[in-house]
């Protein structure tokens, strides 16, 4: 049958004009705003769950409340990997778009032997990522969230879960170059209503929409 | 989710100690043992004690899920 | 005739930029810095309002936030601050409550009835006749004191005015005065973050309208706030609560972006700096526009520069008072007496009505002026140490209500004037001290507890009420003689006093009040103060907008994949908790005919879904649903129903499994959260060993239902790798595989609208490519989507019940005709115990199928069923007309007594009218042998 | 009722117009509303809770069964509790025949009440409204209703235009976040001054002989052989043979003195009020689904109230979640309020069953009443609750109107109907 080119959409409606990345409708919108907010959904989002101090969490080297980017393991794609541990015995792996079947793959491959129960399951679909960059995103976020996002109790490479706007989000915090930055997810239905929230949130700090680049992570 | 109690053995029970299960409280005015599920965090169920008078919460000697040993 | 004074050393005005605002549509010259009262004083104005019950003309009497003589409408704002406010060019003010005028005012004529209408008054009249009463009430309504709320117009698309933050400063000064700055700096020099927060518009305190070394310590204090990184200043900004876990609420006021700010603070240290309100002095004529308090006087002087009258007579008690009395004679103001209240001076009565004329001393001399000034002595503004528990004793020397620092919680503390007096660096001192120790506690310091050495305590004379008696409450226009009155008939204890005469109840929360009502109370009854005892001050510490606590609207709000087209394909939206959903696209009937004749698609994308997975899931679903699991084969799904251990029905799905240890479980859209809660309570209370991860994966899919006889052929029109022939793919089973060009979807097999149907769980991101994919090759096919008003139709044609409407908080599995899936021979499962018993039971209600004898009749979900005695036996819980059957459909809850078929009951209508129905032989009206689900 | 005038013509000086005008000539000092009196040691019965159920029970048991040696015992002052802490909201719209034809026998008695007290209580008949705002909730609308007007309670549900003409001030408007579809309407429903109903019914009791003791906490319950034989308090100790529990939040902390267990938790219900504004909103609002009801008093004060805290607690300090909460869904409903400014908040003690009935009547121990359960329904039934209690006590048996509210109905499983659709409501 005529193979129809298959598009997928994040729940965040993206601003005109919109392409396509990595088969996703995007915003094209680039933005040198000093905060931005961009729809980070077309990652890969694959998640982990095993007891919180078991082999698996040995093997993923990654601490509840932690975050760690470390290079792509098996070199088959570019970009690198971004492991979070919102909660205990809960790991979310963030890769670019296309590495989707091969990061659940490998993370298959990595836990297969722990004898452990483990289970890997793609949410790639399942939520709304997006990401708040610049220096006054702790400001921003702040409206909206509960956490104390101070240097000293939430550093770069955090990662906590917590109500933002009144919905359940994970926060995580990962600084780019040297600029503080968070990734914001939530279920995906929620999506759109949460970003409407954080750029109203926004507004006072001349926040602006910039889309979605590779490799996103 | 709030006081601790034991379900008891469906199997054994009587109606009178079955319905003590379901809705009897002891309604403590002060120190208690309660059941807490962290809905917008861990998504887990911790057992705190807290003064009902007061709210002042605090771990249990034995801190622990559920009732897990 | 203006009362502006010449530059004053300490003044907040600005004299190079004059403006005008209008005051009851009269144009008034102002400086900024201005408030609304002190621009109205400068121009003479000296009557702002009119009291509560006898409509007496009022003035400042505190010339501060709580001054109960100037509450004023700004535009659509109502009880304005007049005397915090400050005012700006082109500002519209009005005066309240004055009927016709503020010069001249009907309701005065009170005033002369004043005796016969004590407090309470109301409780002892108007009671017959009474028909009488609501024109009695319409009268009381008319003396309602306040401002009239903003038109009807929505707010809502209005810009932001209001808006919250978060903060979590190490510690929180409650007070910019000198012992608050002095905290302020202290803590941040010991390295804390430090929020400052100071109800007026700069910090200073009561150094503001001091003297030449008062401004000098002052601006030093100032210096150092400035100079001192780590400190966030907030002005004009009020701490209003302080509730458990220390989270401290804060009103900010005059930011660019909004009007006001709720700040919701989680300090680490609390430092309570709120400083001493001055008190009014109670005697015969005290709420006379003309008769001040010390601290009036001198805000007015120093601050605004205005005179506040021509001939002063000042009662002091205070040095206060006496500097007051400076101030007044080095601007001017001929002060024609000092009553030192210290030695045994007293004021018995004012004449005067719209002003003072004259003023009666305790030696009986009568002096005429049109100024009394009086400094009797001061309140602690202890409302937040009450808040965090602590309970204020009171300090006959200081004549005042006084926290013990000791004994607060650990990260509360207090300084300055709640704690005790002292000279400015006094309680500078203090204050740094408190501050240091604060940001050890807020540190976790190891040397925490280096105690603070207490501020010692000037004596002060205790004095509350002359000889006469006068307003207590100005705001509520209650009098000593009220209070006494209230005593005297049994309302003898202070609570009782205030409720009965309603002292204390106004806007200013007793702040000016409570103390004297105290004194006065332990006065009639003959109690000491310390016995009558204070009353727990509750929060807010100030009034706080409805706009502020709410913030901007935050209401979550779901959409599925496919929201975008039902909106542009004209669906009327349907609000199911947070999801918008498609109610109907302006035909349901159409729709619904569409299902049963060809096929439609309906977005259920809400249905909650659950990933489970490991080697206990079996024993799980056995668990929590009332039927049998172990055996279900990979490649199979099944209907479950769930009940509570109270055997009521909690919710209900189908669950399917997609391999050995993976199973993918539906609840229903509103169930979905609590349904996940009761699997982890299971898993994480109940049974801790078992080995199931449960993961909500409710959106991770765009659920499509493709339902009706073609649905098959539209199907096969889209799959790629899946045989979805009838013998290939049967009922009740499940299949994964690839729909146009989308990899990872599940089918489920089933059957909600009684027809032939395939759910589809799509990736969401692909949810409407799939779906305007299905639509568009079953064009030929008369695809249509329905929603979820058609869906309803279809699911009672069939008899498919749905939890919650069909049910109710009592319904067991029984009641809801589910018996023969209960498996009551396993040896747990939720609710099983209640299930058992339930069989024995001879009564209850029961879920019947009813057939109304007029085809045609269709009763309102809701109407009530009768039995022959006339009696309710049951209600209707679901109601539609069928297009298939071309008559009503409808499900009842009834008595067991009579459920039987054939049994006929009688309709309440609910125009009050009767029908009959018959109670039919299966809960099915349409095709009860489920040969089209099963095509 | 003629005996309830007799009685009070030997009793105290009435209050009326004239006798008001009259104090104001003479300038004569009015009687006590009640009389302190010393502690008796014995009592025919002793209530505990000076509330508006313990005051009530003790005014009928004297006026309709002559039982006058009753001693009313309340650890702090007459009112202090539940009674001066609610939003004093009357209805009785209920989901339950039985529970309408309680309640409507309660508004009944509060509407006869300032004549019968010589008490104003200032009964204000407004309307009451419960919206709905989404199908679900119309539906269970509609079932109230029909229960209502079949128990020939005047109860209808309303469309949103007929909505915006009683309160004007309502958003109707379908882009609200939560859309009115329509209301459930209940015209006799109104308020009530809540202090003026707990010092009516002292006078009245104390003038017909009873005795009111403030201050006065009950420490201990003497029971032997299963039977009540006094209880002893802060002040001393009373012989009894009958004691009635009527203090709602503080329940179970009682029962457990006479060792009674309750299917009975404590939760705060808080409330706020507002500065007053000139009257705008005649009629009682109550949206379920967003758990706030309100209503605007003569003195121009809005009263707000939401549903229990979502957790089990005594202390009654009151949180800001609730006052945040609870000023955005006012402003849901009536955005132009955003400038109204919130006065004071607190918090009282509701004492919550499994089935949102009350528990009343005779229990394990004999001479051991209670009149608890009463969650946020407390004040609404004072006046019936203590007919019935007073009748209970007086024969000895639970009379028809409260015959499905026993203790008995946990330990059988037949539990009431108001669970039915537990939606907030008041």
């Amino acid at each position: 049958m005529a193979e129809t080119v298959v598009r997928a959409r994040s729940p965040i409606e993206p601003p005109p004009p919109v392409v396509v990345v990595a088969g996703w409708e995007v915003s094209a919108r680039r933005s040198s705003a000093e905060l931005t907010i961009t729809d980070h959904t077309p990652l890969a989002k694959v998640a982990v769950k095993a007891t919180w101090d078991g082999p698996v969490a040995e093997t993923l080297g990654v601490r509840f409340g932690h975050a760690r980017r470390q290079e792509w393991p098996t070199g088959e794609s570019s970009g690198s990997v971004l492991v979070t541990a919102s909660a205990p015995g809960e790991w979310l792996v963030l890769a670019p778009p296309a590495a989707r079947a091969s990061l659940v793959t490998w993370l298959e491959k990595t836990t297969e032997n722990a004898d452990e129960l483990v289970s890997v399951i793609d949410l790639t679909h399942g939520r709304a990522l997006m990401r708040i960059a610049g220096a006054s995103s702790a400001d921003l976020l702040a409206k909206e969230c509960g956490l104390d996002l101070s240097e000293a109790s939430c550093p770069d490479g955090s990662a906590l879960r917590s109500a933002v706007a009144g919905v359940a989000a994970d926060l995580i915090r990962d600084d780019l170059g040297g600029i503080r930055s968070y990734l914001v997810h939530c279920e995906r239905s929620a999506g759109q209503y949460l970003s409407s929230s954080l750029l109203d949130a926004g507004l006072e700090f001349g926040v602006e929409v910039a889309g979605f680049e590779l490799p996103g992570i | 989710m709030g006081e601790v109690r034991a379900r008891p053995d469906p199997q054994t029970t009587t109606p009178a100690e079955w319905r003590g299960y379901l809705y009897l409280r002891r309604n403590t005015a002060g120190w208690t043992t309660e059941s807490w599920y962290h809905r917008m965090g861990c998504r887990r169920y911790l057992v705190l004690e807290r003064d009902t008078t007061t709210n002042e919460a605090r771990l249990p000697a034995s801190p622990g899920r559920g009732r897990e040993p | 005739m203006s009362m502006r004074l010449g530059p004053q050393p300490g003044e907040v005005i600005d004299r190079r930029a004059e403006f005008t605002f209008s005051w009851n549509g009269r144009p008034s010259p102002a400086y900024p810095g201005d408030t609304i009262a002190s621009a109205l004083a400068s121009c003479g104005v000296r009557v702002f309002s009119r009291s509560f019950k006898y409509h007496r003309p009022r003035g400042l009497l505190t010339a501060s936030f709580i001054d109960p003589g100037c509450m004023v409408q700004v535009g659509d704002e109502p009880n304005v601050r007049g005397a915090h406010r400050l005012v700006a060019p082109g500002m519209e003010v009005r005066s309240q409550d004055a009927w016709p005028a503020l010069s001249l005012d009907v309701k005065a004529v009170n005033e002369l009835a004043r005796r016969a209408l004590p407090a309470g008054f109301y409780y002892k009249t108007f009671m017959s006749p009474s028909w009488l009463w609501p024109a009695y009430e319409r009268v009381l309504e008319r003396f309602a004191h306040g401002g009239v709320v903003g038109g009807v117009e929505s707010e809502r698309d209005g810009p932001a005015r209001y808006d919250k933050r978060h903060a979590h400063p190490d510690v929180l000064v409650a007070g910019g005065g000198p012992a608050g700055m002095a905290a302020a700096v202290a803590a941040a020099g010991a390295g804390a973050s430090v929020m400052l927060v100071e109800e007026e518009h700069q910090l200073g305190g009561h150094l503001r309208w001091g003297g030449k070394p008062d401004l000098v310590a002052l601006h030093e204090l100032r210096e150092l706030v400035e100079s001192t990184p780590g400190i966030e200043v907030l002005t004009d900004s009020v701490v209003l609560g302080r509730y458990d876990g220390n989270w401290v609420s804060v009103l900010q006021r005059g930011l660019p972006h909004v009007d006001e700010r709720l700040v919701k603070a989680r300090a680490k240290s609390l430092v309570v700096a709120a400083g001493l309100i001055e008190r009014p002095y109670v005697f015969a004529g005290n709420d006379v526009p003309g008769v001040m308090l010390s601290t009036a006087v001198r805000r007015l002087v120093n601050l605004h520069a205005v005179k506040p009258g021509h001939r002063a007579v000042v009662l002091t008690s205070n040095a206060d008072g006496d500097a007051a009395a400076e101030d007044l004679d080095r601007v001017g103001v001929e002060v024609v007496h000092v009553e030192d209240a210290r030695r045994g001076g007293d004021v018995v009565r004012v004449r005067g009505r719209g002003q003072v004329r004259e003023v009666e001393l305790g030696d009986g001399r009568k002096v005429p002026c049109d100024l009394v000034v009086t400094a009797t002595g001061w309140t602690a503004a202890v409302s937040l140490l009450t808040m965090a528990g602590n309970r204020p004793r009171y300090d006959a020397t200081a004549a005042r209500f006084r926290t013990d620092p000791t004994m607060l919680p650990a990260d509360v503390l207090a300084t300055g004037g709640v704690v005790g007096d002292g000279t400015c660096e006094e309680l500078a001192a203090h204050g740094a001290a408190t501050g240091e120790e604060a940001a050890r506690r807020a540190a976790k310091d190891a040397a925490v507890g280096a105690a603070v050495s207490p501020l010692s305590v000037e004596p002060h004379p205790e004095i509350f009420r002359g000889c006469t008696h006068g307003i207590v409450d100005f705001s509520e226009d209650v009098s000593s003689k009220d209070l006494f009155t209230a005593v005297e008939e049994g309302y003898r204890s202070a609570e009782l006093a205030k409720r009965y005469t309603t002292a204390t109840m106004g806007p200013a929360q007793g702040k000016l009040e409570t103390v004297n009502v105290v004194a006065i109370v332990a006065e009639a009854t003959g109690q000491t103060i310390a016995e009558t005892g204070t009353t727990t001050w509750r929060p807010p510490y100030a009034p706080v907008t409805l706009g502020a606590l709410a913030g901007r609207p935050r209401e979550p709000r779901r959409l599925s994949p496919m929201a975008s087209w039902h909106e542009r394909h004209g669906a009327v939206p349907l609000l199911a908790s947070a999801w918008i959903r498609p109610d109907h696209y302006g035909d349901p009937a159409g729709e619904a005919a569409a299902v049963r004749d060809g096929v439609g698609v309906i977005d259920v994308t809400p249905i909650g879904k659950l990933d489970l997975r490991g080697p206990d899931v079996a024993r799980l679903l056995n668990l929590v649903y009332v039927n049998k699991w172990s055996k279900l084969e990979v490649g199979r799904v099944r209907y479950g129903v769930m009940c509570g251990d109270d055997g009521v029905v909690i919710d209900d799905g189908v669950t399917g499994r997609l391999g050995d240890e993976h199973y993918l479980m539906s609840t229903t859209s509103s169930g979905a959260a609590a349904v996940w809660e009761w699997l982890e309570s299971w898993l994480q209370t109940e049974r801790p060993h078992w080995q199931v991860h449960v993961t909500p994966v409710t959106t991770a899919y765009a659920s499509i239902n493709l339902a009706g006889p073609r649905s098959r052929e539209l199907l096969q029109r889209v799959v790629e790798d899946i045989d979805v022939d009838a013998d290939a793919f049967p009922y009740m089973h499940v299949r994964t595989g690839r729909l146009a060009g989308v990899d990872g979807c599940v089918l489920w097999r089933i059957g909600f609208t009684g027809e032939l149907s395939f759910e589809l769980h799509v990736p969401a991101g692909y949810g409407l490519h799939v779906w305007e994919t299905l639509l568009e090759r079953g064009g030929d096919l008369g695809v249509r989507a329905f929603g979820v008003e058609a869906q309803r139709i279809l699911r009672l044609e069939k008899g498919h019940l749905i939890v919650g409407q069909d049910t109710d908080g009592l319904t067991k599995a029984q009641g809801a005709a589910l018996d023969g899936l209960v498996k009551l021979d396993k040896e747990d499962f939720a609710g099983l115990p209640e299930l058992v018993w339930q069989e024995d039971l001879p009564d209850g209600a029961r879920l019947v199928g009813l057939r109304t004898t007029s085809p045609s009749l269709v009763p309102a979900e809701g109407s009530q069923l009768l039995d022959a005695a006339g009696l309710i036996c049951g209600r209707i819980t679901s109601s539609r007309l069928s297009p298939a059957l071309g008559r009503s459909v409808c499900l009842a809850q009834v008595d067991l007594s009579v459920a039987e078929p054939g049994r006929e009951l009688t309709v309440r209508l609910v125009d009050g009218g009767a029908a009959t129905a018959v109670v039919t032989d299966q809960l099915a009206q349409v095709d009860p042998e489920g040969v089209r689900l099963r095509g | 009722m003629a005996e309830g005038r007799r009685t009070r013509q030997d009793g105290p000086a009435r209050y009326s117009g004239l006798a008001l005008l009259r104090h104001g000539i003479t300038g004569r000092a009015w009687d006590r509303v009640w009389r302190d009196r010393a502690l008796e040691p014995a009592h025919q019965v002793v209530i505990i809770g000076g509330g508006v159920h313990g005051l009530a029970t003790a005014y009928y048991l004297a006026r309709n069964h002559g039982i006058t040696d009753v001693a009313v015992l309340d650890k702090g002052y007459l009112g202090g509790g539940g009674s001066g802490r609610n939003t004093a909201i009357l209805r009785s719209n209920y989901l339950t025949p039985e529970g309408v034809r309680f309640y409507d026998r309660s508004l009944e008695l509060y509407r006869g009440l300032a004549a019968d007290l010589n008490f104003n209580v200032m009964f204000s008949r407004r309307g009451h409204l419960t919206l709905a705002h989404s199908d679900a909730s119309l539906r269970t609308m509609r079932w109230r209703a029909e229960v209502n007007k079949a128990s020939g309670v005047d109860s209808e549900v309303i469309g949103p235009r007929e909505v915006q003409r009683l309160v004007p001030e309502m958003d109707v408007t379908d882009q609200a976040r939560y859309p009115i579809l329509g209301a459930l309407y209940h015209p006799p429903g109104g308020i009530v001054r809540h202090d003026a109903v707990v010092w009516g019914y002292a006078r009245a009791a104390d003038h017909l002989g009873v005795h009111l003791h403030q201050d006065t906490e009950v420490t201990g319950i003497d029971v032997s052989g299963g039977r009540v034989t006094g209880v002893r308090t802060t002040r001393g100790n009373i012989a009894t043979p009958i004691v009635v529990n009527a203090t709602a939040g503080w329940a179970t902390t009682v029962a457990d003195m006479a060792g009674v267990r309750l299917p009975v938790q404590t939760f705060p219900l808080q409330a706020a009020v507002t500065e007053p504004v000139k009257p705008f909103l005649r009629t009682v609002v109550v949206s379920g689904s967003l758990h706030v009801y309100v209503s605007q008093t003569a003195r121009g004060e809005l009263v707000f109230g939401a549903s229990v805290d979502p957790f089990a607690s005594y202390s009654t300090r009151g949180s800001l979640e609730f006052t945040e909460g609870l000023a955005s869904h006012v402003l849901q409903l009536m955005p132009s309020l955003a400038k109204v400014r919130l006065l004071r908040q607190w918090a009282g003690l509701c004492d919550m069953t499994p089935d949102f009935a009350p528990i009343m009547g005779a229990t394990d121990v004999s001479g051991f009443l209670v009149d608890v359960g009463w969650g946020t329904y407390g004040f609404k039934a004072g006046p019936v609750a203590g007919e019935a209690m007073a009748e209970c006590i007086a024969t000895r048996r639970a009379p028809e109107i409260i015959s499905s509210f026993g203790l008995d109905r946990f330990a059988v499983g037949r539990l009431v109907g108001e669970k039915g659709a537990a939606a907030v409501g008041h």
